[in-house]
């Protein structure tokens, strides 16, 4: 059993910063939790925290059931990778993966076994011998994970550890990582700002900013029903497009208008909104840039969310397209796909899947349809 | 301390002298000295590289090492150390002393130092170029015989093959503000003792003093040409380049320079001799001769071990064996009595001209000890360097001289 | 391009061969007896004559004063490079007011003037007895902590605090991050306070003077020093011996020099 | 934290005790001492207050050695940072002599400061005289007789010798100028004198706040060089301050004045070289 | 005009490192060209020889007509935007725009024009007087611009301008350097490793391996008519699948087969095949991830290409799925519509676009439909 629970951690940093605020997580053995904000919110913070390496100001955490805010890192059974890898410089892979357990006093044949096993998970087996300047970015990173897995911990710690890789290598440490989070059925914790990461290897997501947790969910669930605007807007790449718009009740259709753009909104949703007396009001409008659509077929369904489209600037990903559009004078991305060969400055036509559409509080910035 | 001062049952005697010359005949005495005396440790240290051995001596007594022998110079140094002076009035060697050499270290009948040796200075001469001039060094008695003979030797300095005549090196001032000036002042003060006394100095000689300096200036090598060069002058282009290569026929040196000259050409070395230092019109045909430096004996140590020093100081002077050592290891020329034998005669040609003048009476005292610290070289010496490059009279160089040593004996 | 280089080449080399010039005239000196030295101090040597190496050698005792300035340097090297390096590695994580007081202090400590403390030093050694070789090495690291603190602050700077985190979480103590993890990294570094240091220590003649001045622990430049006597100096011999002198640290710096480029240059800058 | 504490002390404990023993403390005795009598010898110690520091401040030698001291200081630090800077920029351009410079350039560091300061007096007085009688070039000739030769002499011997040791300063910190900087200047236009100006020497600036701490407090210092290279003269005109109060310790037994002088020395020298790391830190920039 | 032209451009280092080799390219007034391919292929060193940064051993460049080999870069009438921006930490922002100008000697006010004209078509009016350092890293990747910029020179360079920058700002940035381009007419030269910049920016794409041009052409035909099989697998994300067959003709079809999977080949293809001599050899079959379907319809509709797999994991990007799958031991990865919920090890049947099958011949590597 290695489930990790934080309740109500907060962490005040000598200058008096508050990084993290009444954070309570609870991480289920085996689980592949990801914690995902933008820069300085607090998620290296709590990771560190719950290595040991930064003191936890209130609050408890417990690992496998037991409190260990007191307790040293070296005692709380965890391994950690860096973003940076940290490894060490002057000691070679084999050096590097076998340090923890040499300082364990773990017999010769059986670091050697541990070590050499590991590598050969990670495909590390020919450069055992190296230093870690001899290696390319995607290797020293498969030590840093080869250093934490030797280790066999009950909890897996990773700060950004893709962050240092290049595009291509990214993707490919992305799937080693879950494929070995499989293998190994340890607790994994998961921190990065990239919701790419987040989304495709996360069982479950925390999302955070300014110290305080804005959504714990499944990724798919984070994608559907974002808790608020900032949850949406985070995740997802082209982001959703948030629209501020008035939102008015026109022959029984509830209808959300900006400049002279008008929009329907889906029967469910609309009551939604008045039970909640936003007619008349401004909310903010989210749709995602794949759920608008061009298709003919489409449009001709959804005239009540069609509208016309101006075409700024286009970019061509090879089997799709993103075009940026000028719709009423707000900037609005839609993700086609490629066969719609679309000019600049050409006026279009597109609707949006009315099923898709988010609606937003103006001010609490809160997912008015939860 | 006594518990360091005993390693055993021997008595451990440090030594602690500046000289870095006599270091190895000092080791050699205090071998041969342990041998006879199994009870006695002897450990010398010598302090290298010259002239710090004030400042090394009071770094040695604050680090509470304190040696049992050490060196010091004159009435100032005996009464910066008064505190660890024992009193060596009681010796034996003392009624073997010359008259005076005592003086500076004797102080209400006390005598706290046992003189290490005497040594003596005077216009050095080559004598070969002496001759080759046609010039007969016996002549030379005055002020005005010296300044003939060097007009003369200036005449034919291209047939001679000298750069100069003189050699005269400003940059140490202990040659011009402490020996140089010293023939002035031994004349003014008689002795040391009242040199350290007097609390003024009227500067009576001056004019003749200014003669002795112009002389050797005028007729000196300068490297550049000018006179304020002579300041880049030392010790060692004096006599060991310019006197001793033959470039240069007189340097006002003292008995010491036989060591470097000898070094450079042996032959040269045997051939060379000792001109007066005539102060014009007061006392001309004599050279000051003097004790440098004195043994002390520290009264702080247990009395075993001051016997042991004494014992051992009292050997290598008036022992045979410590004569022999004295006058041929040493090579010193003795202050005291008794070393009237003919192989107790020093061998090299400048000891034997100090002898000489000795025993002809023809010395003037060493008085510079008695000048104020630091006095002869820090203001005087400095003065004589300014007035050579020109940036100061010589009556104003008299004046400061009066002034700081008023000052100084405030 | 290439001709340009070419003449950076000769600029250089010319610039070379004037700070060469003074060793040229140590080691031609070296060679000549004295009266020849005198007689012409810039040209060669009349012949190759090793005759002032074997009396400086002779007089000097090399071997025995040698393996003084050996133990000496070597073990004032060892504690400053020790005690710096961990002095320095912990200043330099820890953030309180202590360690910027501390650290300040080091670095104001380069400004005294060693005579200042001259006598108050050693009236103190005195009363520690400490006037010995450890007593030295002890003085040694006094001295020497500051600059070498300084250098090698500026390069644990250049290290990622992940590196001991990482080694905490390996399960390392501090002791252990700092002797497995640490110090193995402040190698180059290390190299250039050792280099710095020994080019002190080896020549240092007032230290030494003060603390051992003792036949049996001279080092190599108070033997020198004998060379330089009241009135005369004994440069045949005394040039013959500094030869015998830097020798070694040449070879010293030969082979450590790799590494001083890359370390000052951490060790001073960032 | 408690635990921190102690880990602290563990280490930084073994350098503090070792300074403070050897440097602190006696430091400390030092400036008791410049209010008191003491000649350097006597056990009765007499406390006078500030008599000592009134005769410092009457003490026109003192004055003189100030103001030569920092004249030296400014002169030696200026040549000694252009030459080492110079030296830096050559050894960097990827010659083949590169390696062999580097070590010929440091070797003077190899030897002693009391021993460089005899080898030059010996190179000024014979070795300039014997180059100055071959060529006809009468300057070189009486060196080290006056007090303009005496303070270039001085100031050659310290730039021969730290030069290398501030080369290899700006070496470290050439070498971590990003060679884009250097490329994106020619895009710009910029020729190699404009470069250096305008982007190598801003960017090299830290290195010049260490050097110039280095070199300025090693030149305020300075002791050994000036011993035995003018000895202070001619006429104590070459006299430095370090110089200076050894003098007035050892050979004119004022010890009380010579600890005042050097506590004094100590605080101007100290507000220097700090108001220079000031100074300068303020221009640096940061990648 | 401001044409540029490469004309059997090669390239040997002083280590007899072959780097570039005969490059012809002939880019246009105005072009955005891109010149892209995997680390060490000789990317920068082209672009550094047309900035005059490195020199050419062989061939001419002209700039504008004109023979420029043995000009200095400043003669160039060139500007260049480094990976790392290499801004001048020392200068402020409007000092780093302005000192080109300053050392042209252009009077003042003139250069004030000129930078306060480039800072507001950059949006860095208001950072104008910080230092780079207190730039964000999308600020400084625009003051590098910017320096380029007040040069107006006849070619801007760029050297991989974006991939410092977080996956967010780098989208961004994109669409920005595109809507400079146009904005300013002048004849681009992007120098990237990652295919999304080039698809989305060029106007033209040069892909290059080892130092020789694999293909030159727009990003469209690139994504659809690959010269061979590195153009084929560098370009498009995911990779194109690419998978060792037999071709083998059955019953008049043309059919490749691997393992025990069997697809036939379409019509026209199958001719090309049949002509060049393929049949009973192997071939390289490489079909797009987007061109795997999973919908019923289309499936019922493929027989002949459809297959059975095994999903062995799976990426969850929201709007769309990238499952990695087992199909007859090879791994294939395939872009389904996130509606589809796969399990692990699930076995599904998908079935290829058989229009946009890729052929390769197994030695040469080229393509064998060209
Ligand atoms: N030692 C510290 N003292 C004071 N504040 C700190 C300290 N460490 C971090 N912070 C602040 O705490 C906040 C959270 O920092 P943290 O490192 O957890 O962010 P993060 O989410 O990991 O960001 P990033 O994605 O940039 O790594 C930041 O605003 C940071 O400035
Ligand atoms: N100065 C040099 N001397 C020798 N070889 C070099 C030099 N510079 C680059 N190379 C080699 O030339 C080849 C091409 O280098 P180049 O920098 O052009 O690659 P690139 O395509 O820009 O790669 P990247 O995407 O990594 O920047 C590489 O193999 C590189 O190692
Ligand atoms: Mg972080
Ligand atoms: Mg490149």
């Amino acid at each position: 059993m290695s489930n990790v629970t934080l309740n109500n951690i907060c962490k005040e940093y000598d200058n008096g910063y508050k990084a993290v605020q009444n954070v309570n997580i609870d991480i289920k053995d085996k689980e592949f939790v990801v914690l995902v904000g933008p820069s300085g919110c607090g998620k290296s913070t709590t990771l560190r925290m719950i290595a040991g390496l930064e003191d936890i100001t209130s609050g408890e955490l417990k690992i496998a059931d037991k409190v260990v805010n007191n307790l040293p890192p070296k005692d709380r059974d965890i391994a950690m990778v860096f973003q940076n890898y940290a490894l060490y410089p002057h000691m070679t892979v084999y050096d590097n993966m076998a340090f923890a357990l040499k300082l364990r006093k773990i017999p010769k044949n059986q670091i050697d076994e541990k070590v050499k096993e590991a590598a050969k998970i990670l495909g590390l087996e020919s450069v055992l011998t190296r230093k870690p300047k001899a290696l390319s970015g995607g290797q020293r990173q498969r030590v840093a994970l080869g250093r934490a897995i030797v280790r066999e911990p009950k909890v897996f710690l990773m700060d950004e550890p893709l962050s240092n890789l290049d595009a291509k290598l990214r993707t490919q440490m992305r799937t080693e990582i879950s494929k070995l989070h499989k293998k190994l059925g340890t607790t994994f914790i998961y921190v990065t700002h990239d919701q790419v990461e987040a989304m495709t290897m996360g069982d479950r997501i925390v999302v955070m900013k300014d110290g305080f947790i804005q959504q714990t969910a499944t990724p798919q669930e984070l994608y559907e029903n974002p808790n608020n605007m900032f949850v949406a807007g985070f995740i997802g790449a082209p982001q959703m497009n948030l629209i501020e718009v008035n939102i008015n009740e026109e022959n029984k259709n509830i209808v959300a208008s900006f400049n002279d753009i008008k929009i329907s909104i889906p029967l469910g949703k609309g009551k939604i909104l008045k039970k909640k007396g936003y007619i008349g009001k401004k909310v903010v409008l989210g749709i995602r840039p794949e759920d608008i659509h061009m298709e003919n077929v489409f449009i001709e369904a959804s005239k009540e969310t069609s509208f016309n489209a101006k075409v700024e600037i286009q970019e061509n990903m090879g089997a799709e397209i993103y075009a940026y559009l000028n719709v009423g004078g707000e900037n609005v991305t839609a993700r086609l796909n490629a066969r719609y060969k679309l000019k600049d400055d050409e006026e279009v036509v597109l609707a949006m899947d009315g099923n898709k559409i988010h609606l937003f509080d103006l001010e609490t910035e809160e997912n008015i349809l939860l | 301390g006594s518990s360091q001062d005993s390693v055993g049952d021997k008595v451990n005697v440090d030594i602690f002298q500046f000289k870095v010359e006599a270091k190895d005949a000092l080791e050699q005495a205090a071998n041969m000295y342990m041998e006879k005396n199994p009870n006695v440790k002897i450990n010398i240290q010598t302090v290298g590289g010259g002239d710090d051995y004030g400042a090394a001596l009071k770094s040695k007594f604050a680090s509470g090492e304190e040696p049992a022998i050490f060196n010091i110079g004159g009435p100032q140094d005996m009464i910066d150390w008064s505190e660890k002076l024992e009193d060596l009035s009681t010796e034996s060697w003392v009624s073997q002393a010359y008259d005076g050499t005592l003086d500076p270290v004797t102080k209400d009948e006390k005598i706290y130092g046992m003189p290490f040796n005497q040594e003596g200075y005077g216009f050095i001469y080559n004598k070969e170029l002496f001759e080759k001039a046609g010039i007969d060094p016996e002549s030379i008695k005055t002020f005005g015989d010296l300044e003939n003979a060097v007009k003369l030797l200036d005449s034919k300095k291209e047939e001679l093959g000298l750069k100069s005549v003189f050699a005269f090196p400003s940059k140490e001032t202990w040659v011009t503000g402490l020996h140089l000036s010293n023939v002035a002042f031994s004349n003014e003060f008689g002795n040391v003792t009242n040199a350290f006394n007097s609390k003024e100095l009227k500067f009576k000689y001056a004019d003749s003093l200014k003669k002795l300096v112009d002389l050797q200036a005028d007729y000196a090598y300068m490297p550049d040409g000018k006179k304020a060069s002579l300041n880049s002058v030392d010790y060692s282009t004096q006599v060991e380049e310019l006197f001793s290569l033959g470039q240069v026929a007189i340097i006002q040196q003292g008995n010491w320079a036989y060591g470097s000259v000898v070094d450079i050409d042996e032959d040269l070395a045997a051939n060379i001799a000792m001109l007066p230092i005539p102060l014009e019109g007061v006392k001309e045909d004599s050279i000051p001769v003097g004790v440098p430096m004195y043994w002390s004996i520290n009264n702080t140590k247990d009395e075993e071990v001051k016997k042991a020093s004494k014992d051992f100081l009292n050997w290598l002077y008036t022992s045979d064996e410590g004569k022999d050592l004295i006058i041929n290891k040493f090579k010193f020329i003795p202050a005291l009595k008794g070393y009237d034998t003919d192989n107790l005669q020093p061998q090299d040609t400048l000891a034997k001209e100090i002898i000489r003048y000795s025993n002809e009476g023809k010395t003037m005292p060493w008085v510079f000890m008695g000048y104020p610290s630091a006095w002869g070289q820090e203001n005087l010496g400095a003065d004589i360097q300014q007035y050579l490059a020109g940036n100061m009279t010589w009556d104003q160089l008299v004046e400061d001289a009066k002034a700081t040593w008023a000052k100084a004996r405030k | 391009m290439k001709t340009r280089k070419l003449l950076l080449g000769l600029i250089g080399s010319i610039i070379g061969l004037i700070y060469l010039s003074p060793f040229y005239i140590i080691i031609v000196n070296a060679f000549k007896s004295k009266k020849e030295l005198f007689q012409s101090t810039l040209g060669l040597p009349e012949s190759l004559n090793f005759d002032n190496f074997i009396e400086a050698f002779d007089r000097l005792d090399f071997f025995h004063v040698f393996l003084n300035s050996l133990m000496i340097t070597v073990g004032s090297i060892v504690l400053i490079v020790i005690f710096s390096a961990m002095a320095a590695w912990m200043l330099e994580r820890t953030k309180t007011k202590m360690s910027g007081f501390i650290f300040f202090a080091f670095i104001a400590a380069m400004l005294i003037p060693f005579q200042a403390v001259m006598l108050p030093l050693i009236r103190m050694m005195g009363k520690l007895n400490l006037l010995n070789i450890p007593g030295l090495m002890f003085t040694y690291l006094g001295f020497g902590c500051s600059l070498s603190i300084f250098l090698y602050h500026g390069f644990v700077k250049g290290i990622p605090k992940e590196l001991d985190e990482a080694a905490t979480i390996d399960g390392c103590s501090k002791w252990q991050t700092f002797w497995y993890i640490i110090f193995p990294i402040l190698k180059p570094i290390t190299i250039t306070v050792s280099i710095l240091n020994t080019v002190w220590i080896w020549n240092d003649f007032l230290l030494p003077s003060l603390i051992i001045n003792k036949p049996e622990t001279h080092t190599i430049p108070l033997r020198t020093f004998f060379f330089f006597g009241e009135y005369t100096k004994q440069w045949h011999l005394a040039l013959a011996g500094l030869t015998l002198t830097i020798i070694p640290v040449i070879i010293f710096y030969f082979i450590a020099q790799k590494h001083i480029i890359k370390s000052v240059t951490a060790g001073s800058i960032k | 934290m408690k635990k921190n504490r102690l880990a602290f002390w563990g280490f930084v404990g073994p350098a503090v005790f070792a300074f403070t023993l050897i440097v602190v403390i006696p430091l400390l005795f030092g400036i008791y001492y410049s209010f008191t009598d003491w000649n350097g010898i006597s056990s009765n110690i007499k406390f006078i207050g500030f008599e000592n520091y009134m005769e410092v401040f009457k003490d026109k030698g003192f004055l003189d050695s100030f103001i030569f001291t920092t004249k030296f200081t400014i002169a030696s630090v200026i040549t000694i940072n252009i030459i080492g800077f110079s030296l830096a920029l050559l050894v960097t351009r990827e010659l083949k002599t590169s390696n062999v410079l580097r070590t010929i350039f440091f070797m003077p560091n190899l030897i002693g400061g009391l021993i460089l300061g005899f080898i030059w007096q010996f190179i000024f007085t014979k070795a300039f005289a014997a180059l100055g009688e071959v060529t006809g070039a009468t300057w070189l000739l009486g060196w080290l007789s006056n007090t303009e030769t005496g303070f270039w002499g001085l100031v050659i011997l310290m730039s021969w010798q730290m030069s290398g040791y501030l080369m290899i300063i700006y070496i470290a910190a050439l070498q971590n100028i990003p060679q884009e900087l250097i490329e994106a200047s020619r895009i710009d236009g910029a020729s190699a004198c404009q470069r250096v100006k305008h982007i190598v020497f801003p960017l090299v600036r830290p290195a010049f706040t260490v050097s110039l701490f280095l070199t300025l407090s090693n030149s305020f210092k300075l002791y050994d060089q000036n011993l035995s290279l003018t000895g202070g003269g001619p006429a104590n005109s070459t006299q430095m301050i370090a110089m200076n109060i050894y003098n007035t310790a050892f050979k004119f037994n004022n010890m009380g004045v010579a600890q005042a002088k050097a506590v004094i020395f100590f605080l101007v020298i100290g507000g220097i070289t700090l108001s220079q790391v000031y100074i300068t830190k303020k221009g640096e920039v940061e990648m």
